[in-house]
């Protein structure tokens, strides 16, 4: 808009700007201490924003919670839930101490922003009907800290599924509050900071690097950081002997399906505005997910003779993380290919891949939102449509996107390995990562928490 | 007295409780137990992990009857129960010293 | 809008114009490829329905999954759950390739459409300012394509609970496959689709049938053709003798809850605004939801002398169903009556009809959605208001208006009917529609799915 | 907006007042009904407000019915989903019967209104352009009365968690209704109604005393009610000596979970629009949630030695609770502070307190709901920031706000005793308030509705 | 030794287990059964189908004593479980062979 | 013939399993059981209230066997249920009067 808006001004008599006033004032009846100067809010977006800020949190809280809790033995379900929702408050916390300050302040390419620790200055610019943010022109800067937030949370709550049923409840506590500041707030500021004009800050971003909503600052991030996590404390006792069926797969059912809807909010909510584009990573992400689901069923069908509601289910989680980076780039025949894609690959990931490397992944951390991640950011570079995002992919011509996807996908895995792996073993060294036998076999609920489903 | 058990599929019960009540039996007690014999059980796969579910769900019903109706009880039992597939189940036969209804403090035959 | 739009541009000097246009760039901000003459959409309505996407979708997955899921045996729970999230892929799928276009492209009263198999040219008005769809004139065409598919997606879901227990999974996908693209696409087309003008354009909403949210294409339709599948299959295995008591109403009370909230975007969404219908359409579901539950609750607490969890959730679905026509239409005082009368008359078809006439519709399909929707459609003829949807009903004086929407009624009836017969048939002859007498005693969890809740 | 208008009206001329006319038609495409002098709706912040209604409404179903479901024992838990979902169809109904009127309108301090009983005249109102209460200029009041509602719905609900596992269904629906009519509305027309003016009407509002989105009307209201009613009915059977440990936390953490999503739409769409206030109710909602959460979690794995799932999440409701009088006046900061509050107080009141007068409030809906709102309330006066919602609290010299905001906890805490205690025992001489011990030891889901959990 | 079999309500489980302590019992063992009987089950209604339940929550404790306090045991059951209401239950009594604790090894008398 | 009874820890189940098929034990079966005794239970809290859960769960395995291996059957589930620790149950031994297969009708050493 700022284009016609200064043609406008300069070309156009003065008895027309003031109309032109006038109806800024009319727009902003919903922002009443509006700065003159400031660009409005938008007051639909930011009610989409709003709505999409909910739609996240309830991707962890119950989606993500229950989505895993449903797949552990019974004696440790309460254990699995409750990560989910210390992890959503501990976050919170740091997130606004220091964690939107370091991803989204600052004008390094690569170090962090100190402009907003304790959200200073935000109590101010958040009612005003002008936003601080240059990444959030039409809406209020703490809705876009709010929005953010909940990608912060879900990120480390993603990690717990590797590593379910053995690792201590305070360990995890410790770990993820360092890695929430060490890890994800410098991958965030990399990928989607921006400068004042609202151009890529980061140095991921500055190159080019599309991820629309988090496949690589999200799920990348989080399913390396939970494969080494498995790797450094070895698998359950009992791996590959005892039964550890899933205890209730009505759960884990339950929860892909809230994971789904509030993926709305994720891919969406990240166009930051209630638009076309917002529409259209809607409807690539429903058309992904559905795709992936019905490969992954498909696979197993042929392959193990029956499809399964854990396969499914499954299936439309690898959609959703593998189009989680292509939404707001690609069109609907993208997400079919994107999305059966990611179906069959993740599938043979937390089959075959797995069975032959023979870690334990307890819930495939690695084998659906890793993989599932990988495959969906190189793809955009792929199918990305200049008409929906802006930029074109190689089907468009522009080979190279596949290039600088991948550096950004190879930068994440190194930075995150290792500085997972430095955590991981700080904190066994203080804390100590693993339960007591004991512990593990009684069952983590009884065990850490003095609970038990009844 | 006798203690019958018999452990038979789950979905015989209402027809063995059917078949008991004209020989007299007027209570029995029933538990949800699993069974490993013979009977193969199903493959469940999660995933990449397939396990086999070598225990079954089976019905142990408990039945004290006075001596002189037990055979009947066991051939209407085994009568009620039979699929003919393998997995039907056993019937063990044990002495019951002493009986006793809780609400009279009626004993042996009367507490039946 | 248009008309003033026009009337103003041609009544108007240039200068006037020019500021038009500016302010058409002003509030255009979250749209930037707008073409210059498309009307804008509204940020605001946008939103909503972006909203009213995720709600509806909720419906589904979790909701109607868990409605049904609580009521069947322990080992058949996760087979009723995955039909409804195994149609929810395959039906965006087939809406992305085939069901939008019928449905709500073309231009003949009958025939289904082909302008957008494969969604084609949707990218790009999918990100427009304006909006291709004469349908949704102020919101994205790629919103309302997303809106309209989880309204296909719910509608073969319901089917399914009439045949709970028997149906072979391959045999459902099949038929629910066939049925989507032949019975449902034809019938949103006959009353729902639009010409260039925004007028109705299929022969049922040319003829005046009031069908606001889809009382006739979602509920009559789903009821119907459910009462058909239970017929053409048979009862259940020891249906009348057995204890087929729901294993868990937790879940079905958690589903008709997550029915009822995402109902607000069904019936609410189908305003496509953000405005004052939108607000009486969300008004009387509430109302008429809860007029219904206590109906069908008060009715089994005079006739079975307790009020039961199961009574109170069915006659909510109920009010939610027979408010789905009339929503839009209908005032407070209608909804209250719709309510009242629903909740009676669907406890007495679920519970004394469905007994007379011996059919084992297994989770009451027919009971509830076919007779809950006639209900409706029937009283919106009778409760509508001019002032709320444009359209008197007979108490205003059209007594016309009754005799239309059972003219709807019956065609639906009719075509479904009929089509619904043939299609089960055939995928009888050709897979089969039950599974063995050994499956369905084992449960299908196991037998279908090789998964059991433990 | 309206002083902008008017100035520019006056002040330009005719010329470009027939731009604006256009453009007033132009913004109000969505509301087709408008009339031309009423004041445009704002579609932005009706998306909201239908939104938050949805949010709201998912609060009270599933969300605390599942919170409560999982605390008690397996035998109760479909009587105690039972009274949430029939307290939302019995509170709907009365709402639109009297309860809006009563609360939102009328021209007395202390009398409740009568304009709207059977919500008369809200047709009309509820579809124009315009909107009819000044508590809500820029939506409709269609939304504004159902947003409304919800909150009359939920606090009501709530007390059901005190007297939980021994009270008569039908002495529980009869006292609710009154409760509903006779308490609640009265209270919100004290503490919410609004002259034509927007000013507040009510005595407790004339006073100054704020309550952002219910921490008095809602939570101390519904807390005082709870305990006054464990008291009248006496202990749980076998209370201190059987186990009565809750049957099942994955409900009740899913619950508070959506508790948690919902209550977004209870503070931030109190704001009653989609702008920065309503941006910054919503985050600090977040935080002190976090806070409250892991104030209660800490203090209990120190006082008891194990962190537990029912510690955190009690703790975010108590965090829920105590921030909702003070959202949209409060910064991070404050939030901070009132969130660490209420979860070490809450603890105490829950455990200690509660311990000591031997109360058997059983869910803690005093300790939580009465004293969280009374933490909350009166914080509100210490924490509340200018910039954001208008008025000092103490920390910036109007330590007098603390003094009003007792004032308003004060009535509110004596209204509601008394009124309740005679509700209860009015009850209690026509139907009886208890079941009989048999009943009770039998478990309410089979003795009241005659279902139960297989 | 006895293994002494009872059938009781519920929610008499603590109010035996604490009636059998001061005798000298250190262990017992618990199960959940459903129990058929002369006490008649509640109804369920669910929409127009209606399930008389036959089988009704019952629990069954199974303890092995040595022979000198058996009699006091069965009193001491029949006197904690009694409501005097009907479904109260049954006791029924066995001959154990032998008797063994894992941990020790310990026999008989000892193992119990 | 012989009824084994035996009480063990929930994890040793499939040990106790693998422990009898080479005495030629080709069936079993086993009930979720509560057992109260010397070991102590944990202590769940709930807000303010603190439950000591005194029955802690169980496995109860059931065999039916021939005289001859019974010796060999008890010392192999003393063996293969044994941690040492406090709670690893007991083996009580009762006899078999009669013993039947519902599916063939064979009875007494070939049922088993
Ligand atoms: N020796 C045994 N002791 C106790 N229970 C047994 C024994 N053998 C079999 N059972 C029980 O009987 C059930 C059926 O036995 P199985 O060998 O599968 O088939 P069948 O009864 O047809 O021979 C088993 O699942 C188990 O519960
Ligand atoms: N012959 C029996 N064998 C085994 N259990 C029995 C027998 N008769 C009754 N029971 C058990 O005892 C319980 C109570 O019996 P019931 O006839 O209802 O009342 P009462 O004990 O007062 O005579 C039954 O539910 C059942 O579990
Ligand atoms: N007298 C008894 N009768 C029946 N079961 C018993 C008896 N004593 C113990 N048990 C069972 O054995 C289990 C273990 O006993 P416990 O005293 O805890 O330890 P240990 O077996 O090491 O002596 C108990 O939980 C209970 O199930």
């Amino acid at each position: 808009m700022s284009k016609r808006f200064k043609t406008f001004l300069f070309g156009v008599g003065p008895a027309l700007g003031l109309t032109l006033l006038a109806q800024t004032g009319f727009a902003q009846e919903a922002a009443p201490a509006a700065a003159a100067a400031a660009p409005a809010i938008d007051t639909g977006a930011t009610a989409w924003m709003l709505t999409s800020t909910a739609l996240v949190l309830l991707m962890t809280i119950p989606g993500l919670a229950l989505f895993y809790g449903g797949m552990v033995r019974k004696k440790n379900v309460l254990a699995m839930l409750m990560q989910s929702f210390a992890i959503t408050c501990l976050v919170t916390i740091l997130w606004t101490v220091v964690g939107y300050s370091f991803a989204f302040t600052g004008s390094d390419p690569i170090m962090v922003g100190f402009d907003r620790i304790f959200l200073a200055g935000m109590d101010k610019l958040a009612i005003s009907g002008g936003t601080g943010s240059p990444a959030s022109p039409v809406i209020p800067e703490s809705v876009y800290m709010m929005f953010q937030m909940t990608f912060a949370i879900i990120t480390p709550a993603l990690i717990t599924g590797a590593f379910a049923d053995r690792m201590k409840f305070s360990a995890m506590m410790v770990f993820m509050a360092l890695w929430s500041v060490l890890v994800y707030s410098p991958i965030a500021h990399w990928v989607w900071s921006t400068d004042p004009q609202g151009n890529p800050l980061g140095f991921l971003g500055k190159m080019g690097v599309l991820d629309f909503a988090g496949g690589t600052v999200v799920h990348i991030n989080a399913g390396i950081a939970g494969l080494i996590g498995c790797l450094v404390m070895g698998p359950r006792k009992g791996y590959g002997q005892d039964n550890m069926a899933p205890h209730n797969l009505t759960l884990s059912l339950v929860g892909a399906s809230l994971l789904w809807v509030g993926w709305f909010g994720f891919n969406a909510g990240s166009a930051v505005a209630a638009d076309g584009r917002a529409g259209m990573a809607m409807a690539v992400t429903q058309i992904a997910t559905a795709a992936a689901a019905l490969a992954w069923m498909t696979a197993e069908w042929v392959m193990r003779k029956k499809p399964s509601v854990l396969g499914i289910i499954s299936g439309a989680v690898a959609g959703l993380v593998a189009i989680t980076p292509a939404s707001g780039f690609v069109g609907p025949m993208g997400a079919i290919a994107i999305g059966l894609a990611a179906g069959v690959i993740c599938y043979w990931a937390s089959t075959s891949l797995k069975g032959a490397l023979k870690y334990d992944d307890s819930l495939d951390v690695f084998g659906v939102h890793c993989v599932g991640g990988i495959v969906g950011a190189i793809l955009t570079g792929v199918f990305a449509v200049e008409a929906i995002g802006g930029t074109k992919g190689a089907l468009e011509g522009n080979v190279d996107q596949i290039m600088i996807q991948c550096i950004g996908v190879g930068t994440t895995l190194a930075y995150t390995a290792v500085v997972s792996f430095i955590l991981y073993k700080l904190v066994d060294l203080v804390i100590g990562l693993r339960v007591s036998h004991e512990e593990e076999r009684e069952g983590l609920d009884l065990a850490l928490h003095g609970e038990t489903i009844h | 007295m006798k203690l019958i058990m018999a452990i038979i599929k789950p979905f015989k019960l209402d027809e063995v409780r059917e078949a008991l009540t004209p020989l007299g039996v007027q209570g029995l007690t029933v538990s949800e137990v699993k069974g490993f014999g013979r009977q193969k059980g199903q493959t469940e796969i999660y995933r990449g992990a397939e396990y086999v579910v070598n225990f079954l769900p089976k019905v142990k019903i408990e039945v004290a009857v006075n001596d002189d109706i037990a055979d009947r009880v066991i051939e209407a039992i085994q009568t009620a129960a039979r699929t003919g597939k393998i997995g039907d189940g056993k019937i063990f036969v044990m002495e019951i010293q002493q009986a006793q209804r809780i609400r009279t403090g009626e004993t042996n035959a009367e507490a039946l």
